[in-house]
């Protein structure tokens, strides 16, 4: 067809057009850091395993969530998930239960026996790890899919540590516990228990360990002085709690008062209302809002019927009956006497005031730095004794399950740098995906998935686990909640959105580019971008 | 309405596409060979609502006819971009000949197939708001009342872009046009009845009108392609914000044309035979001024010399039509 | 070349009066050009309509000035426009009407010209009778073969028959027929004359 | 076969030979008769398949044409005056486009003052349109003129117009030879567009052209209607040895072999001014007629060599160039530039003034004399005008020009309504 000059143009030949000389600014595509990752102590990369679970591909979830933690069920029934509160989408509605999915897919992985990738090397090294807690299990795991060989020695008759001597049942079944340390084991750690490290040298030696990673705990409870009869029946929660797992249960009475204010005291009232205490009370020094424990532990405990005596600290305590003074908040929120006293009855006094780490094992060790009884350590998580690590609550943190497997992890890390003779290299953080980098209209409206909660009849008189799982439609909803703060999830909105058909879609998988031929720098991508994985940079000038 | 009810998949269905949904539930515009009806290479303004509404709404058209689709465009923005000697970024058979006449010409085009029988090509028509409501609106009200086997688009951005932001009748009360200037006790356009162009639509009984965003994609690929499922004569009014003239950043093209929505003051609907069948509702209801402070055609009702009482009478008008067309969750409908 | 000019009222058939004459003409195998007053006149307004017959090709487009007959559709018209403006010495006048060429108080027009050929035919009645319908045309047409002999009766026929279909035409060639004896008869018996 | 019938309808029937695919209707007197007829013809079924599409106007009827036309179809419309003007964006639009269709401009007055019947104002405003505008002297050539016009447009790729004049062509009876359809058939091969709207090879008909190449497109067109002017006597001389008939070309002459005054004139007038040449070849007066047929292309070179053996020649045209005189007299007084030829333009027949034999005679004759101003305004009411003159002269505010003169002739103006 001869076509009429000029009046008849061939399809598409704008192609010749490069609109890409318009722009001064272009679009670029990045990562943030998504808040819920930066949060982890444990350093999950919880955006990365929640995208898999929105695909329903639980296994692959699970293989990247324990890249980083080898302890997923655990994890889902006992961090405190500092995850959620940093969640942008709370800003939204409410955060994703990315606690909840944890569990459900560590649930899914002993259900389905899926076991961890065998060390593909092996280095010859040998790493001892001193503790079978949270912290030495992940150090250990870590290590062992480096390939080094690794020894636990543990002083007590189980592995787990504070995991299944600190943490009650109704919360974390210890069928779970077992099933996901066996998996460690698995991997070829050994495991020695009952086995007290007196001397770290010694054993290091004795054992021809290249390295060592310490990791404790803190099982030695805090004491306060409270001026006592001899009858009183004064306990530690530690104790109490250990004993919950031998065969004989502590007596505490029918009215068992409890004292302090972190999860510990809430467990052991816990505990005790389980045991058949009548009343189970605690007393704590300053106000609901400035109580350590988490405030859906509290919560939980109150349900149950635990109460709590507010702005009072202990007297004294003779048989059956303690003595109580009032206390008040100045200005700066510390809790002061006012000289009033009152008497409550008391079968028995559980202190929960804090736990101590046995450091004997260091004595004579050189280069070691103590202080506020805990061991002092590099970044890379090393003591002054070069080969000698520590982690979890022997040294300065916040001594919870999640920071001893982040521990763990790092050290790991580290140990295996310093093996090979050089320096871990962490890779450097990403800026954080804010939650005023989002786009969140394009965010469909969903509540969070509630969790099912045993009946309270029975969470009063047994020890079953009180917060039921998801079930795979709930966990895979829950999945989806996930914005992808800060990474593309392929929501083909800058695709879409490019007036100037300037984005080129790669396939499933693979992303986008930008084709700056045609992308006159709009911006609109960016705008339109509801995870806020692009962003604009100024062109050269 | 507005789109097929898509379970809840993270994003639902707001975003172009979602990896999450099977294929054939996607988006037109998410998919890899989408036809790019106008291609890369036009010369639209930086973050033209007018170019990315064509492509949606023609892509949209495009994938429901099988690729048999002649378009037609009046004079105007997209015109003069599209196809600038010698270089044209349409990739369908595409015919420009008048400002007032693309209803009349596709008219022609659909006869044209029909006496050749060639049944399965169908016929768009577009243009601006000015083609459409004013120059045009005689061919259109023409090609409505016959009946005839086209779908005309207008892509409104409510005043002449193409001759330099002069009014139209689509222009809204008090906007600042190049013919409507911020001055006197009454600044800008005047407060008029306005010209509801879908409802004069509906008024000639044809088998299908729907007003859209291209905020909300979805909806308009389900309305596009709902409207070349049906035969006869078909409007879809398409709000395409324009940063130019409206003095708008170019980045925000997409989130005027939601706060349109969500202020109420372009209500989402269509309507079957003279009916409305279905609104989109507001999802975040936000107030006109939200909509119109990052507009510089309204800046001179803010700031120094505020006008609040025109404000008022603006958001007034967007309690009409939600009144109206029930686009608030609990009122009904 | 022989020129006729029909006067009437809109909604008479006064065109298409001028056109079945032309029609006829051309049956007969001569040339023949119909044309109207070219107007926007309404149903009731005073029209006007030409034809011109000849045995060549007819060139001339200018309105017909000197006719050669004219046909009257309308009775009423004679006192209120000059119908009878450049008729011809020797030229044809038929007029709708009961009534004879004096009653109708045209004494005067007659004088000095051929007096056989000025001739009234009550067609309105004639349609009336035939078609059911007041309207003229057709038994004027018949009238005006009889009074002039430029056509045949049987031209107006065919044109009828071309024209119209079915009872229609039957009702036109019987009142045309009867028109054409009857205008055959005063000329002759010389009734009215 | 031979008809004895109405112009409008005779075209129409020539229309329905061509096998239009989109006829476009819009009523305006006095081109009203032909569309109906097509209507009808497209309602039975006699003429199919077509579109008979009823449009709200000449501008959408031109549009609904163009679009049919791009899209492939062969598409036909009819028109007068102010619905050319109305449309006239759209008939610019077409050429421009380089779409064949097919146009019959029945042809009439522009008001105001309002005003049906038949001059040329209306398609000679279009005369740079790019349209080629073919007059019709009879109803026989418009009926030949629009069969061929169907093939020339579409070798060409450019839109004509068949003018003929309003009521005095379209409204009368006369005989016609309508051809058979194997006989139209035969001479006009179907439509195969240039350029064409099809999904299966995608192109952008109507892009925006811009000084770089406006220019060329312009020229274009003109080179086409150059071309037409080589094609419009060869397809008249085929029209000829397929039907027989001399009908078309670019120009036709009467008695100009040994004219010493020639008449130069388009349309219907023809016929009158012919039957008055012959009078006066009786007399002996040496007087010949030009026909144009082709008014554009302008045929100059013919036109040209037809008048270049006499000695003067009077332009007589139903049009005039307000503020300047005659229109087509332009056009003649260039295509004899040079040859010292005496020229006069007489303006006759607007609005429908009856152009009489007896006024022609008086008007050739001065012509033949001399005796003319350069433009003449024949059977013009000098008294009329001239009182209205005055009466301005004397008057700001002098009442409605149309009711004045015609109280001054004498003429009650309800007559009119």
């Amino acid at each position: 067809m001869s076509k009429p000059f000029a009046i008849t143009l061939k399809p598409g030949t704008s192609l010749a057009n490069l609109t890409g000389t318009w722009r001064t600014e272009r679009p670029v595509y990045i990562n943030r850091l998504p808040p819920c990752n930066n949060a982890c102590p444990a350093g999950e990369n919880i955006q990365g395993w929640l995208f898999h679970a929105e695909s329903g591909d639980y296994e692959q979830a699970w293989r990247v969530l324990v890249q980083d933690n080898p302890l997923p069920a655990v994890m889902g029934r006992v961090c405190y998930h500092p995850c959620e509160g940093a969640c942008n989408r709370g800003q939204l509605d409410e955060s994703v239960g990315i606690n909840s999915v944890e569990r459900f897919l560590g649930d899914e992985a002993i259900k389905q026996g899926w076991k961890f990738d065998a060390p593909a090397t092996s280095t010859g090294k040998k790493v001892l790890v001193v503790g079978a807690g949270p912290s030495g299990l992940s150090a250990a795991y870590h290590l062992a899919r480096k390939g080094h060989r690794v020894e636990i020695q543990e002083a007590g008759p189980l592995a787990g540590g504070m995991m299944r001597f600190g943490i009650p049942k109704y919360r974390l079944p210890r069928e779970v516990l077992d099933a996901e340390v066996a998996r460690i084991l698995d991997l070829g750690v050994r495991l020695t228990l009952n086995t007290k490290v007196a001397n770290i040298e010694q054993s290091m030696k004795q054992g021809g360990f290249d390295a060592a990673f310490l990791a404790v705990g803190a099982h030695i409870a805090k004491r306060a002085f409270i001026p006592a009869g001899d009858a009183a029946h004064i306990v530690d929660a530690v104790s109490v709690l250990r004993s919950m797992e031998g065969e004989d249960k502590p007596m505490l009475g029918r009215r068992v008062v409890v004292y302090g204010g972190g999860n510990t005291a809430i467990d052991v009232a816990r505990t005790a209302k389980r045991l058949g205490a009548t009343e189970a009370i605690i007393v704590y020094r300053r106000t609901r809002e400035k109580m350590p424990a988490h405030d859906f532990e509290v919560e939980e405990a109150l349900q149950e019927g635990v109460m709590i005596k507010w702005l009072s600290t202990i007297k004294q305590a003779e048989e059956g009956s303690l003595t109580v003074e009032k206390m008040v908040l100045d200005d700066k929120g510390v809790p002061q006497p006012t000289g009033e006293f009152e008497t409550m009855e008391a079968d028995s006094l559980v202190l929960a005031l804090g736990q101590d780490v046995d450091l004997s094992l260091l004595e004579g060790v050189a280069g070691l730095e103590i202080s506020n009884g805990t061991v002092q350590v590099s970044p890379d998580m090393m003591t002054g004794f070069p080969g000698i690590f520590a982690g979890g609550d022997m040294v300065p943190s916040e001594r919870t399950v999640t920071v001893a497997v982040g521990h763990g992890k790092k050290a790991a890390r580290n140990i295996d740098a310093w093996l090979r003779g050089a320096t871990y290299q962490p890779v450097a953080k990403h800026e954080i995906a804010t939650f005023d980098k989002l786009n969140p209209w394009y965010y469909s409206d969903a509540d969070k998935t509630v969790r099912p909660m045993l009946d309270m009849i029975r969470r009063q008189t047994s020890f079953d686990e009180v917060q039921g799982g998801l079930d795979e439609t709930n966990a895979l909803f829950e999945a989806r909640r996930c914005l992808s703060c800060g990474n593309c999830f392929e929501c083909d909105n800058c695709y879409g959105v490019c007036p100037d058909n300037a984005v080129i879609k790669l396939g499933p998988g693979k992303g986008f580019q930008f084709n700056y031929d045609y992308c006159k720098g709009c911006g609109l991508c960016v705008a339109e971008c509801p995870c806020g994985a692009i962003k604009m940079v100024p062109e050269e000038t | 309405m507005g789109f097929q009810p898509v379970k809840f998949y993270q994003t639902g269905t707001f975003t172009v596409g979602n990896r999450l949904l099977a294929p054939m539930d996607r988006s037109v515009q998410a998919g890899q060979t989408r036809s790019n009806s106008i291609n890369s290479g036009h010369r639209a303004c930086q973050g033209c609502g007018e170019a990315l509404g064509a492509r949606y709404a023609i892509d949209a058209a495009m994938a429901e006819s099988n690729n048999q689709l002649i378009a037609v465009n009046a004079t105007g923005c997209l015109e003069v971009f599209s196809t600038p000697y010698p270089e044209s970024s349409w990739q369908v058979p595409w015919i420009h000949s008048l400002f007032g006449n693309a209803p009349a010409v596709a008219t022609g085009v659909a006869a044209a197939m029909k006496v050749k029988g060639k049944t399965d090509v169908r016929v768009v028509a577009q243009g601006g708001d000015g083609s459409t409501t004013d120059i045009g609106f005689g061919c259109l009200s023409g090609m409505f009342e016959r009946n005839d086997d086209v779908l005309y688009i207008c892509y409104d951005n409510e005043a002449y872009m193409n001759t330099g932001v002069q009014r139209s009748s689509a222009t809204p009360p008090a906007a600042r046009t190049a013919t409507t200037m911020p001055v006197g006790p009454e600044p800008g356009n005047v407060f008029g009845q306005g010209k509801n162009l879908p409802e004069i639509a509906m008024a000639h009984g044809i088998p299908y009108v729907a007003t859209a965003t291209v905020a909300d994609l979805r909806d308009l690929e389900y309305k596009v392609r709902k409207a070349m499922k049906m035969h006869g004569a078909r409007y879809i009014h398409l709000f395409v914000p324009c940063p130019l003239g409206w003095g708008t950043a170019s980045s925000d093209t997409i989130l005027m044309a939601r706060l349109a929505k969500e202020s109420g003051m372009f209500p989402v609907f269509e309507a079957e035979h003279g009916e409305v069948t279905g609104v989109l509702k507001i999802r975040r209801q936000v107030p006109v001024e939200e909509y119109m402070k990052p507009q510089k055609r309204f800046a001179h009702l803010f700031g120094t010399h505020a006008r609040p009482d025109m404000v008022a009478r603006i958001q007034a008008i967007a309690d009409r039509n939600i009144r109206k067309y029930g686009l608030l969750e609990d009122e009904g409908n | 070349m022989f020129q006729i000019r029909v006067h009437g009222r809109g909604g008479q058939g006064v065109v298409t009066a001028a056109e079945m004459l032309s029609v006829a003409s051309f049956e007969e195998g001569r040339h023949a050009q119909a044309f109207p007053s070219f107007g926007s006149e309404r149903t009731g307004a005073p029209v006007v309509a030409f034809c011109r017959i000849s045995d060549k090709e007819i060139r001339l487009r200018e309105p017909i000035m000197e006719p050669d007959a004219i046909i009257i559709q309308d009775p009423t018209l004679l006192h209120q426009i000059d119908v009878f403006a450049g008729l011809k010495l020797d030229g044809y006048v038929l007029l709708n009407s009961r009534h004879s060429i004096e009653e109708l108080g045209l004494g005067e027009l007659v004088k000095g010209r051929q007096a056989e050929r000025f001739c009234t035919l009550p067609a309105t009645e004639l349609g009336l009778k035939h078609v059911g319908r007041p309207i003229p045309n057709v038994p004027l047409l018949a009238g005006f073969a009889a009074l002039s002999g430029i056509i045949r009766l049987e031209s107006v026929i065919k044109a009828i028959n071309e024209k119209f279909s079915g009872k229609v035409a039957a009702g036109n060639v019987a009142a045309a027929t009867e028109a054409y004896n009857l205008v055959k008869e005063m000329m002759t018996g010389g009734a009215h004359a | 076969m031979l008809k004895q019938t109405e112009g409008s309808k005779a075209v129409a029937e020539a229309i329905s030979l061509c096998r239009p695919e989109v006829i476009c209707a819009y009523p305006i007197s006095p081109q009203t008769h032909i569309v109906e007829a097509l209507g009808e013809m497209v309602k039975a079924g006699r003429l199919t398949p077509c579109e008979f599409i009823n449009v709200e106007s000449e501008f959408a009827a031109m549009s609904v044409a163009i679009g049919a036309s791009a899209a492939g179809a062969r598409a036909y419309t009819a028109t007068a005056s102010q619905g050319l003007l109305f449309m006239a964006e759209a008939v610019y639009n077409a050429s421009g486009l380089g779409l064949p269709i097919v146009m019959t401009v029945a042809n009439r007055a522009i008001g105001a003052p309002i005003n049906i019947w038949n001059d040329h104002s209306d398609s000679l405003s279009q005369r740079d349109s790019g349209w080629m505008q073919l007059f019709a002297e009879t109803n026989q050539e418009a009926v030949d003129l629009h069969i061929q016009a169907f093939r020339l447009a579409e070798e060409l790729s450019m839109p004509i117009m068949v003018c003929m004049d309003g009521f005095i062509l379209t409204h009368a009876f006369e005989r016609v030879d309508i051809p058979s359809q194997q006989q139209v058939d035969a001479y006009l091969p179907p439509f195969e567009p240039r350029q064409v709207l099809d999904p299966a090879e995608p192109v952008s008909i109507g892009a925006m052209v811009g000084p770089e190449a406006f220019m060329e497109v312009r020229y274009l067109a003109h080179a086409k209607q150059m071309q037409a002017i080589e094609r419009i006597p060869q397809l008249a001389a085929e029209f000829k040895q397929a039907f027989g008939r001399d009908s078309g070309g670019l120009i036709r002459t009467y008695c100009t072999e040994d004219a010493e005054t020639i008449i130069i004139a388009m349309g219907s007038v023809l016929g009158t001014i012919k039957d008055t040449v012959d009078e006066m070849r009786l007399e002996g007066h040496k007087i010949g007629v030009l026909g144009i047929i082709s008014y554009r292309p302008f045929p100059l070179a013919q036109v040209r060599a037809a008048l270049i053996n006499s000695k003067r020649f009077l332009v007589l045209e139903k049009s005039l160039a307000v503020g300047m005189g005659g229109i087509v007299a332009t056009d003649v007084r260039m295509a004899v530039t040079g040859t010292g030829l005496k020229g006069f333009t007489a303006i006759a027949g607007l609005g429908g003034r009856p152009i009489t034999k007896a006024s022609l005679h008086k008007l050739f004759r001065e012509a033949e004399g001399e005796a003319l101003p350069p433009v003449t305004f024949l059977d013009l009411d000098w008294e009329a005008v001239n009182k209205q003159l005055e009466r301005e002269r004397q008057t700001r505010r002098s009442g409605p020009v149309a009711e004045n003169i015609l109280h001054d002739k004498g003429i009650v103006s309800a007559k009119f309504g």
